[in-house]
């Protein structure tokens, strides 16, 4: 049988594996969807929690994970058009070569 | 005991009104329809005003009056309403009458008038407010008639506003009258508080009945003489009288209807009719209130026929004799002559608006000339003019018999004989007499008598529209005689609510010869001074500075100048100065205060607070140097930096737990 | 419902369990597993099928209303047509284009494949007979729906052709832009019956007044309203003509199919159809009653059958429309789903939630009536432009 | 139904704001005429017979501080928001405006409405600072000369004002715990505060509203104010914002500190009289037509203060109360209606001369006597003309304060002589004496002009002929507060 | 079969992860991300919360994968070459992975198995939406309303003068 700490390190190597992309990709859209698997891995955790959780009566867990994936639509969308915007500016994508804020 | 006419009083005032809204409303082309207009308007109030006189008939001392709720404010109503009474009745028959005539009369003299049918309106509408004076059962309402009666005079004596003198005798006029006025008002508001109501006559109940008598106690005669001061600017009394004169800057149609008939006389009516208010608590008819009446009547009248001896201007020796008798009437109130005053009011009413018109009818003929040092000998070229104008000025100087103003003056002269207090008003007021037959004999001679002078030469009459009015208004000053005499003083016992009796008996009496005497020796001291009069009076060359002196209206205005006007200014000056210096300086110097503060705060930042912060900032920007160091701007730096400190936390807790 | 009218109804159900029975005593996982698998296979086949016949259906009746014959040749009435061009595609050669990306090229078809397939698993196609029965049917359908365009994009990408991108953006565009009115058309159904599962939906939708209007939402105003909403937005999810912009022959050759041949295409083919049923087939659950017979006194008739009757209605409109309009340009399309159909398709809500308050009676009709004819009328006012069109002549060849 | 007509004007600025620059002004008619209509409808509903607050609407705002969202009218803020609605259409109309001061004025007409009918102090001051702002742009932007310093003047002086105001009565909440007026007025009856506490919040209070009339010698601010402001927002200054000072006096000083007013009746009768002689002397010596406009503006408020002064100095009796508190009404509405159509006057004068110094014109009669006539009956309303509005408030402020304090009314009654040397002198040189040259091309009133000028010159008429129709709007409310203060 | 459902799915998730983590190329990238996300959903369904899942496919895949591919269309031109690869990102995020599974490991109380519950219906979520989290649902409605305006503000041609 499944158990909650399984689901969690499931969880927690997506989650790694979205830091990865996050951390080591040039491309925005890379990072772009190294957060969004970060973003998954927590609402995994959510509803993990939530049906192994005291009360599965509620659906508080589920609630947020609805609440996450819509905020994380809103992101996405935000990025993207960032990551546009930006293409559109500099011609390119490589966070390398967006260092504007170099101090 | 109602009769129709009493709830429907309103109506008399009401018709000239809307006749002279209705003249508003036409273009000023419409020259005639507005003569047209504003004389049926005068006509139709004139047959209302007999049919109001009618049931003032039927018994002595009738009285009738209509009260209605003006507005309420909080629980209290305020109640207006018209009287009629033998007083009212009897002006309103007069003012029409008088009115009537001088409409007519304008339609000639003010036919070139470019503005015509203005004239026309506020005529109107003068008639209209005074008519409402004349009818006002409430004091307030009285005081709103009165104020734009008030209003009227200003407009019509600037009724020529392209002459500055007229606007700045239009604005004097006002003015003055106005600080009368401030009086009244104050006298209305005392009233008010006191027996907390201001109609006249309500069942008992009204201000000049005994329980408002009666709630108002002492203040009374406070309450009085703030009224008389009201009286005074509108009737032209020392000190105020100053307005007067000025205000012949008018047409003269107006200064005949307004400032000779009427309006001069509100004032004194305004005593007549709030009487009660003034005798209350009187010993022996003789109260502070009405000495202080009497003593300013005496002042005025004597003041002014001197005054008048000395002028030069046919229409101001006219006012300053209009003056004198509106003085000459006060006195008569204030001794008790009640009746005779309202007697004198109404048939100088007649004769004065006759003389003023007459003069009108000069000035017309002469080029609107108006030194009677230029004309002379007119009485061939104006006959007409010439005797309306003798007729008129026997009624003025008091000829007795045949003119109503005799009849009517010796009356007052009666009055003042009962007067306890003093019998110097009595000895002054023969005075008058002498000097009034005096003035007008000069006059007379100066205009119609003697060779022609500059003005004269291409004199005419008239036309018929302006002599047929002089005619009627001598007629009626002749035949009032009838109602005046000792004989059958029908319009005495008429004022003074009693029946009249026919005594042939009467009709010859001690004071008859005294007046006789009195206007002979005035008339002929007259021809006597100025039988030969030339460009020069006589008086001047005999007396030049007291001539000098009267010519000048005793420097009245002049001293007014100096004193009060001058200090009213500097009191404005100083004001505006205190706002802008004081007041707004103080204000400024807070400002400042604050200005200050801050300037000094500031330095002290500048000084203290910097250079620490100074120091800091130093500090700062080398440590800030280093740490620009780890800002590749990359975000992957920062994204690294934060796993790391996630697994810093990580270990963190691992090591805790 | 007579016994051999409810025998004919649940046949299938029946016939389902007479072959479960024959694996008694197998352990749980293995019954589910061939449940299921009996499930997909009678899906695959009813709906094979159907996509043959409706195939060679279309061709003739396009040919009739072009006013000629249509496929004649092969077997009784040019039936088995399908049959023989089954055996062509597949024998044909499967060109992979050199700059392609391969394993795109390869995925698209399958993916676009197995959305339609999916699709059509949530529907209720009778009495008990939902493949498979999910508590958020609805959702699961627009959820697997909305990967259509993903494989149309794959589709186009692994091309690598400049046709085939553009047909597969132009696809996109148009399918996202019309896959809102077509979700929020179903919200006011979902609002009134208040779940999201296809059965229940039905379910709410029986009884009839007078035993002759039956109670589907499509008699009442806003579910008239979003049934035509739903259905236009159908046709542009499956890119049907008027809509068939993305792969418009005279525009853009085939647009993401360019560079298919053989079995794939016939695939990707396939898939349309196969979207095309499922499409109407929600429609038909969501508006048309689903098998609810439309009158009281036809209830005998087993489920199933009304149910493919109205979908045989709703898939001959499709074919008459290719038939009869022609296409309509990009601009235009995009415009009019942004411009008209959203906003209808939210009165269609407010004009349910009017419906519902007022008590779905006879009043909240005509209310829910008003509101939609205000917005219409304000909607056509605002969106004229003025412009006027002669009247439009047909010239006949002589 | 309040709450719209506060918010309808906002509306309007919005979409003026969104409006083409060329349309604005008409737009903003067309929402006035809106709100007209809206305050019609609440006249109509207004039940003049019944007292206490009418219509009222009452929302949690934050309870935590007592606020409550409370509107609500009697007879005095019926009579204030008719007045509002009268105003702001002659302003607009009385001279071009710009988008941007269309927007301003709307909002400042929203915050008057709110001001007027607010009955929660919170909500009342947060209108009452609404309507600062707007004002303080108009004349910072649109001013004539010397507008910078006159609008910070202006700023500064009601701010601070507003700020000791606001400090009060955080002190009154601070013991007592409520912000509503009615409360508030209920606790003022047995005194409010105690000790040197009462003396301060009264003279924040007082600081505040004095600034606000303003009441001498808090004034100076006016006149540099008004001089430089644009003819509507002139209008609208004198016309309605200078009322929210003498309502302030009647909803919150009066109730509050019946006690200390008392106390202090005495200088507080002496600074109305000073404001009253003050200001119509120093209009005197003013060659500035604005100018002379603004302090016969302050001197008309300084009546009104008089009257209010009056009524809760002594224990005077309830028929003067009624009388002082009912003119003082009339007043507000009379000054409101009568000084604004001056200010339009002189700003008609102004726009066809180019300057207002009393000597720049002369013989106007003769070139424009509509113009003219129309004018003077302006005039002769503001001087206490009877038959006209000005008469009335004044009569009953007079009659009412005379049998309280007679002195201070005598004195006071040199105000109204000094005015009537002003218009005087006024007239004289504009509409007499031969044509100024420079008036000789000027054109009589328009056809947009009589459309202010009539209906104003009606009501003035209307209000001094039979003005019962004004007394039933606030009767009512009289008797209640005289009720309240006996 | 649970058992083995699960792994099949957590293995289909982990590795479509992992290959959108690394895939050279970004669209073979985003379709990875596709399938991780496709197994999310199937682990939501798993534990039961169906709704969630089916969510989790109409927007990640329905939506956010569009997006996505959009995004890489219409930045073609820096899509074409492969990115390089950051090897020092693997070190930490093994790092960060080691940390987190000891903790799960070490902590007893994770170590559970699931009671059984009534399925959640959508029914029951609907209610719970619009009665306890009502506001968090129209603030929701708000940051999406935002967003969208955000988005198209920012991709938005610039008005050429």
């Amino acid at each position: 049988m499944t158990t909650l700490s399984i689901l969690l390190v499931i969880s927690a190597a997506l989650f790694c594996i979205g830091l990865l992309a996050a951390l080591s990709r040039r491309h925005a859209i890379f990072i772009l969807i190294g957060i969004e698997l970060m973003l998954a891995a927590a609402n995994l955790n959510f509803v993990a929690f939530w049906r192994f959780g005291p009360e599965p009566q509620t659906p508080t867990g589920v609630m947020v994970a609805i609440f996450s994936i819509a905020i994380a639509a809103a992101e996405v969308a935000v990025g993207l058009a960032l990551v546009i915007s930006v293409y559109r500016h500099y011609r390119t994508t490589n966070v390398d070569r967006l260092n504007q804020l170099k101090g | 005991m109602n009769h129709w006419i009493v709830a429907n009083l309103w109506l008399i005032p009401a018709i000239p009104l809307a006749a002279a809204l209705s003249i508003l409303c036409l273009n000023s082309s419409r020259g005639k329809g507005a003569a047209a207009l504003a004389v049926l308007g005068q006509i139709v109030a004139l047959v209302m005003a007999v049919i109001a006189f009618v049931p003032t008939l039927q018994a002595p001392g009738w009285r009738a009056f209509h009260n209605f709720t003006w507005f309420t404010f909080g629980e209290q109503a305020l109640r207006i309403g018209w009287v009629l009474d033998p007083l009212a009745a009897a002006m309103l028959v007069m003012i029409t009458l008088v009115g009537l005539c001088i409409f007519v009369f304008s339609v000639g003299y003010m036919a070139d008038d470019k503005n015509f049918t203005r004239f026309f309106a506020y005529l109107s509408f003068f008639s209209a407010a005074m008519l409402g004076v004349v009818i006002a059962n409430s004091l307030l309402l009285l005081f709103v008639c009165w104020e734009l009666v008030g209003l009227a005079s200003y407009l019509l004596i600037g009724f020529w506003i392209d002459k500055p003198s007229a606007a700045a005798a239009a604005k004097k006029a006002f003015i003055t009258t106005r600080i009368g006025d401030i009086g009244f008002f104050l006298g209305i508001l005392w009233l008010y508080s006191g027996s907390g109501t201001l109609l006249f006559y309500d069942n008992g109940h009204g201000c000049l009945e005994n329980a408002g008598l009666l709630l108002l106690g002492a203040s009374a005669t406070f309450v009085a003489l703030l009224i008389f001061c009201g009286a005074v600017g509108k009737s032209g009394q020392f000190p105020l009288h100053v307005w007067l004169p000025d205000a012949m800057e008018g047409p003269t149609p107006v200064s005949a209807l307004i400032h000779a008939a009427t309006m001069v006389a509100a004032g004194v009516f305004l005593v007549a009719r709030v009487y009660p208010l003034f005798s209350a608590g009187a010993i022996d008819g003789v109260t502070p209130s009405l000495t202080v009446v009497v003593s300013i009547g005496v002042i005025t009248a004597v003041m002014a026929a001197l005054i008048a001896l000395a002028q030069f201007d046919i229409k101001r020796i006219l006012a300053y004799s209009t003056v004198s008798q509106l003085g000459l009437m006060m006195v008569s109130l204030g001794v008790g002559g009640v009746a005779a005053g309202i007697m004198h009011l109404i048939a100088h009413g007649f004769f004065k608006a006759l003389l003023f018109l007459g003069a009108g009818s000069v000035i017309h003929g002469c080029d609107h000339e108006q030194d009677i040092r230029k004309m002379g000998g007119l009485r061939w070229l104006m006959p007409v003019t010439f005797l309306t104008y003798a007729i008129g000025m026997m009624n003025l100087s008091g000829v007795p018999f045949f003119f109503s103003g005799g009849w009517t003056k010796e009356e007052i002269l009666q009055a003042t004989t009962h007067w306890h207090v003093s019998h110097l008003p009595h000895y002054l007021m023969l005075v008058g007499v002498v000097l009034t037959a005096l003035y007008m004999t000069r006059q007379m001679i100066y205009v119609f008598f003697g060779n022609k002078r500059a003005a004269s030469t291409h004199a005419h009459e008239s036309p018929r529209v302006m002599t047929m009015p002089l005619m009627m208004l001598a007629g009626c000053s002749i035949v009032l005689s009838i109602a005046l005499t000792p004989a059958w003083p029908w319009l005495h016992s008429y004022l003074n609510g009693e029946p009249a009796h026919f005594h042939i008996a009467r009709l010859i009496q001690p004071m008859l010869f005294v007046s006789l005497a009195l206007v002979a020796a005035g008339i002929g001291l007259g021809w006597l001074i100025y039988r030969n009069v030339a460009e020069t009076d006589p008086v001047e060359q005999a007396q030049p500075a007291l001539f000098h002196f009267l010519e000048s209206k005793m420097w009245l205005d002049e001293l007014y100048d100096w004193t009060v006007i001058g200090l009213s200014k500097m009191a404005a000056r100083l004001s505006d100065w205190m706002d802008r210096n004081v007041w707004d300086g103080l204000v400024r110097a807070f400002a400042g205060l604050g200005q200050f503060f801050g300037i000094f705060s500031a330095d002290f930042d500048e000084r203290g607070i910097n250079a620490g912060v100074d120091e800091a900032t130093g500090g700062t920007r080398g440590l800030g140097r280093l740490m620009s160091a780890l800002h590749s701007g990359q975000i992957q730096t920062y994204l690294r930096a934060a796993a790391v400190s996630v697994l810093a936390l990580l270990i963190l807790y691992a090591w805790l737990t | 419902m007579t016994m051999s009218g409810d025998f004919l109804d649940q046949i299938f159900i029946s016939a389902k369990q007479w072959l479960l029975s024959l694996l008694t005593g197998a352990p749980d996982w293995l019954m589910q597993v061939a449940s299921s698998l009996i499930n997909i296979a009678a899906l695959l086949g009813v709906f094979l099928t159907l996509f043959a016949l409706i195939s060679v259906l279309e061709r003739k009746i396009l040919g009739r209303i072009q006013n000629r014959y249509g496929p004649n040749r092969v077997g009784p009435f040019g039936l088995f047509q399908p049959v023989a061009d089954g055996i062509k595609m597949l024998i044909k050669e499967d060109i992979v284009p050199a700059r392609a990306d391969k394993l795109l090229h390869f995925l698209a078809p399958i993916m676009i494949a197995a959305t339609a397939i999916l699709t059509l698993g949530v529907i209720p196609y009778g009495r008990n007979m939902t493949p498979f029965a999910i508590d958020g049917g609805i959702l699961f359908f627009f959820a697997v729906g909305s990967t259509t365009e993903l494989a149309v994009f794959i589709a186009g990408w692994g091309s690598n052709n400049k046709f085939s991108m553009l047909g597969a953006m132009r696809a996109i565009a148009q399918m996202v832009s019309y896959e809102l009115p077509l979700i929020i058309t179903t919200l006011p159904v979902v609002m009134v019956v208040g779940a999201l599962s296809p059965d229940a939906i039905v379910a709410a939708q029986n009884g009839y007044t007078f035993g002759i209007v039956p109670h589907w939402f499509v008699t009442t105003p806003w579910g008239a309203t979003a049934f035509l909403l739903f259905f236009v937005s159908s046709l542009v999810e499956s890119n049907r003509t008027p809509f068939d912009v993305p792969e418009g022959e005279s525009e853009i050759v085939a647009g993401h199919m360019t560079e298919y041949s053989g079995f794939k295409y016939a695939l990707f083919f396939m898939a349309e159809y196969f979207g095309m049923f499922a499409v109407s087939g929600l429609a038909v659950t969501l508006f048309l009653g689903g098998w609810q017979a439309p009158i009281a006194g036809l209830q005998f008739i087993p489920s199933y059958l009304w149910f493919f009757a109205k979908l045989g209605v709703l898939l001959f409109t499709f074919i008459w429309i290719r038939g009869t309009l022609p296409r309509s340009r990009i601009d235009q399309v995009m415009a009019f789903a942004w411009k008209f159909m959203l906003p209808m398709a939210f009165t269609c809500v407010v004009a349910a939630a009017v419906w519902h308050y007022q008590g779905r009676g006879v009043a909240g009709w005509l209310w829910s009536l008003a509101v939609v004819a205000i917005v219409y009328l304000g909607l056509s006012w605002f969106l004229d432009t003025g412009k006027k069109f002669a009247t439009r002549t047909y010239r006949f060849a002589e | 139904m309040i709450t719209v007509l506060i918010l309808m004007p906002l509306v309007g600025a919005f979409f003026v704001s969104a409006a083409q620059p060329n349309y604005a002004r008409r737009m903003a008619l067309e929402f006035n005429a809106i709100t007209a209509i809206l305050v019609f409808m609440l006249w109509k509903n207004f039940d003049s017979t019944a007292a206490g607050l009418q219509l009222v609407e009452r929302h949690a705002w934050i309870p935590a501080i007592g606020a409550e969202y409370l509107v609500g009218i009697d007879g005095l803020s019926l009579l204030l928001v008719i007045l509002t609605s009268l105003i702001f259409p002659f302003a607009f109309l009385a001279q071009r405006m710009g988008r941007g001061s269309c927007v301003l004025m709307l909002i400042m007409q929203s915050a008057l409405y709110g001001t007027f009918t607010a009955q929660n102090f919170i909500l009342w001051f947060l209108f009452y600072e609404m309507s600062l702002i707007p004002a303080f742009l108009l004349i910072k932007i649109w001013g004539g000369e010397n507008r910078d310093r006159a609008a910070t003047k202006f700023f500064v002086y009601t701010f601070l004002g507003s700020v000791a105001m606001l400090l009060s009565f955080l002190g009154i909440y601070f013991a007592k715990g409520t912000f509503d007026f009615a409360t508030l007025a209920d606790l003022g009856k047995h005194g409010l505060l105690t000790g040197n506490m009462a003396w301060f919040a009264f003279a924040g209070i007082f600081l505040g509203l004095a600034v606000k009339v303003p009441l001498f010698p808090f004034h100076t601010w006016l006149p540099d104010a008004y001089e430089t402001a644009p003819t509507g927002v002139a209008m609208v200054l004198t016309g309605v914002l200078s009322k929210m000072g003498v309502y302030g006096f009647v909803r919150l000083l009066l109730p509050l500190f019946p006690h200390e007013i008392q106390v202090l009746a005495p200088w507080l009768l002496g600074l109305a009289v000073c404001t009253i002689v003050f200001a119509s002397l120093a209009a005197w010596a003013q060659s500035d037509l604005k100018r002379m406009v603004a302090y016969l503006s302050i001197n008309h408020l300084g009546y009104c203060m008089l009257g209010l002064f009056a009524v809760t100095a002594r224990s005077s009796s309830l028929i003067d109360m009624h009388a002082a508190l009912s003119g003082v009404f009339m007043q507000i509405f009379n000054h409101g209606i009568t000084a604004a159509a001056l200010f339009y006057y002189v700003g008609l004068l102004e726009q066809r001369r180019g300057l207002r110094g009393i000597d720049d014109f002369g013989g106007l009669m003769q070139r424009t006597p509509l113009l003219c006539g129309w004018m003077s009956v302006a005039m002769f309303s503001s001087l206490g003309l009877p038959g006209l509005n000005g008469f009335i408030g004044e009569f009953l402020i007079f009659k009412g304060s005379f049998a309280v304090a007679a002195s201070f009314t005598a004195v006071a009654v040199i105000g109204l002589l000094v005015t009537a040397i002003v218009f005087m002198r006024m007239m004289q040189a504009l509409f007499s004496g031969p044509l100024a040259k420079s008036c000789n091309a000027f054109p009589d009133l328009g056809r947009n002009e009589k459309w202010v000028v009539v209906p104003v010159t009606l009501i003035m008429f209307a209000i001094g002929i039979a003005p019962q129709f004004m007394f039933n709007i606030f009767n009512t409310t009289v008797i209640q507060m005289a009720r309240l203060f006996a | 079969m649970n058992n083995a459902a699960f792994l099949v799915i957590a293995i289909v998730t982990l590795a479509g992860a992992l290959a959108a983590a690394t895939l050279p190329k970004l669209i073979h990238a985003a379709l990875c991300l596709i399938v991780a996300f496709v197994g999310l959903a199937a682990f939501f369904f798993f534990l039961g919360a169906e709704f969630v899942g089916l969510v989790q496919l109409f927007v990640y895949v329905g939506a956010v994968a569009v997006l996505i591919v959009f995004t890489i269309l219409l930045t073609r031109r820096d899509v074409g070459k492969p990115d390089k690869f950051n090897w020092g990102g693997i070190v930490v995020a093994v790092a960060v992975f080691g940390g987190l599974l000891w903790a799960i490991l070490k902590t007893p109380s994770v170590a559970i198995a699931a009671a059984q519950i009534p399925p959640l219906t959508v029914k029951r979520i609907g209610e719970v939406l619009l009665t306890n989290y009502v506001w968090p649902l129209q603030c929701v409605g708000l940051l999406l309303t935002a967003a969208l305006i955000g988005a198209l503000v920012l991709v938005m041609e610039e008005k050429r003068r």
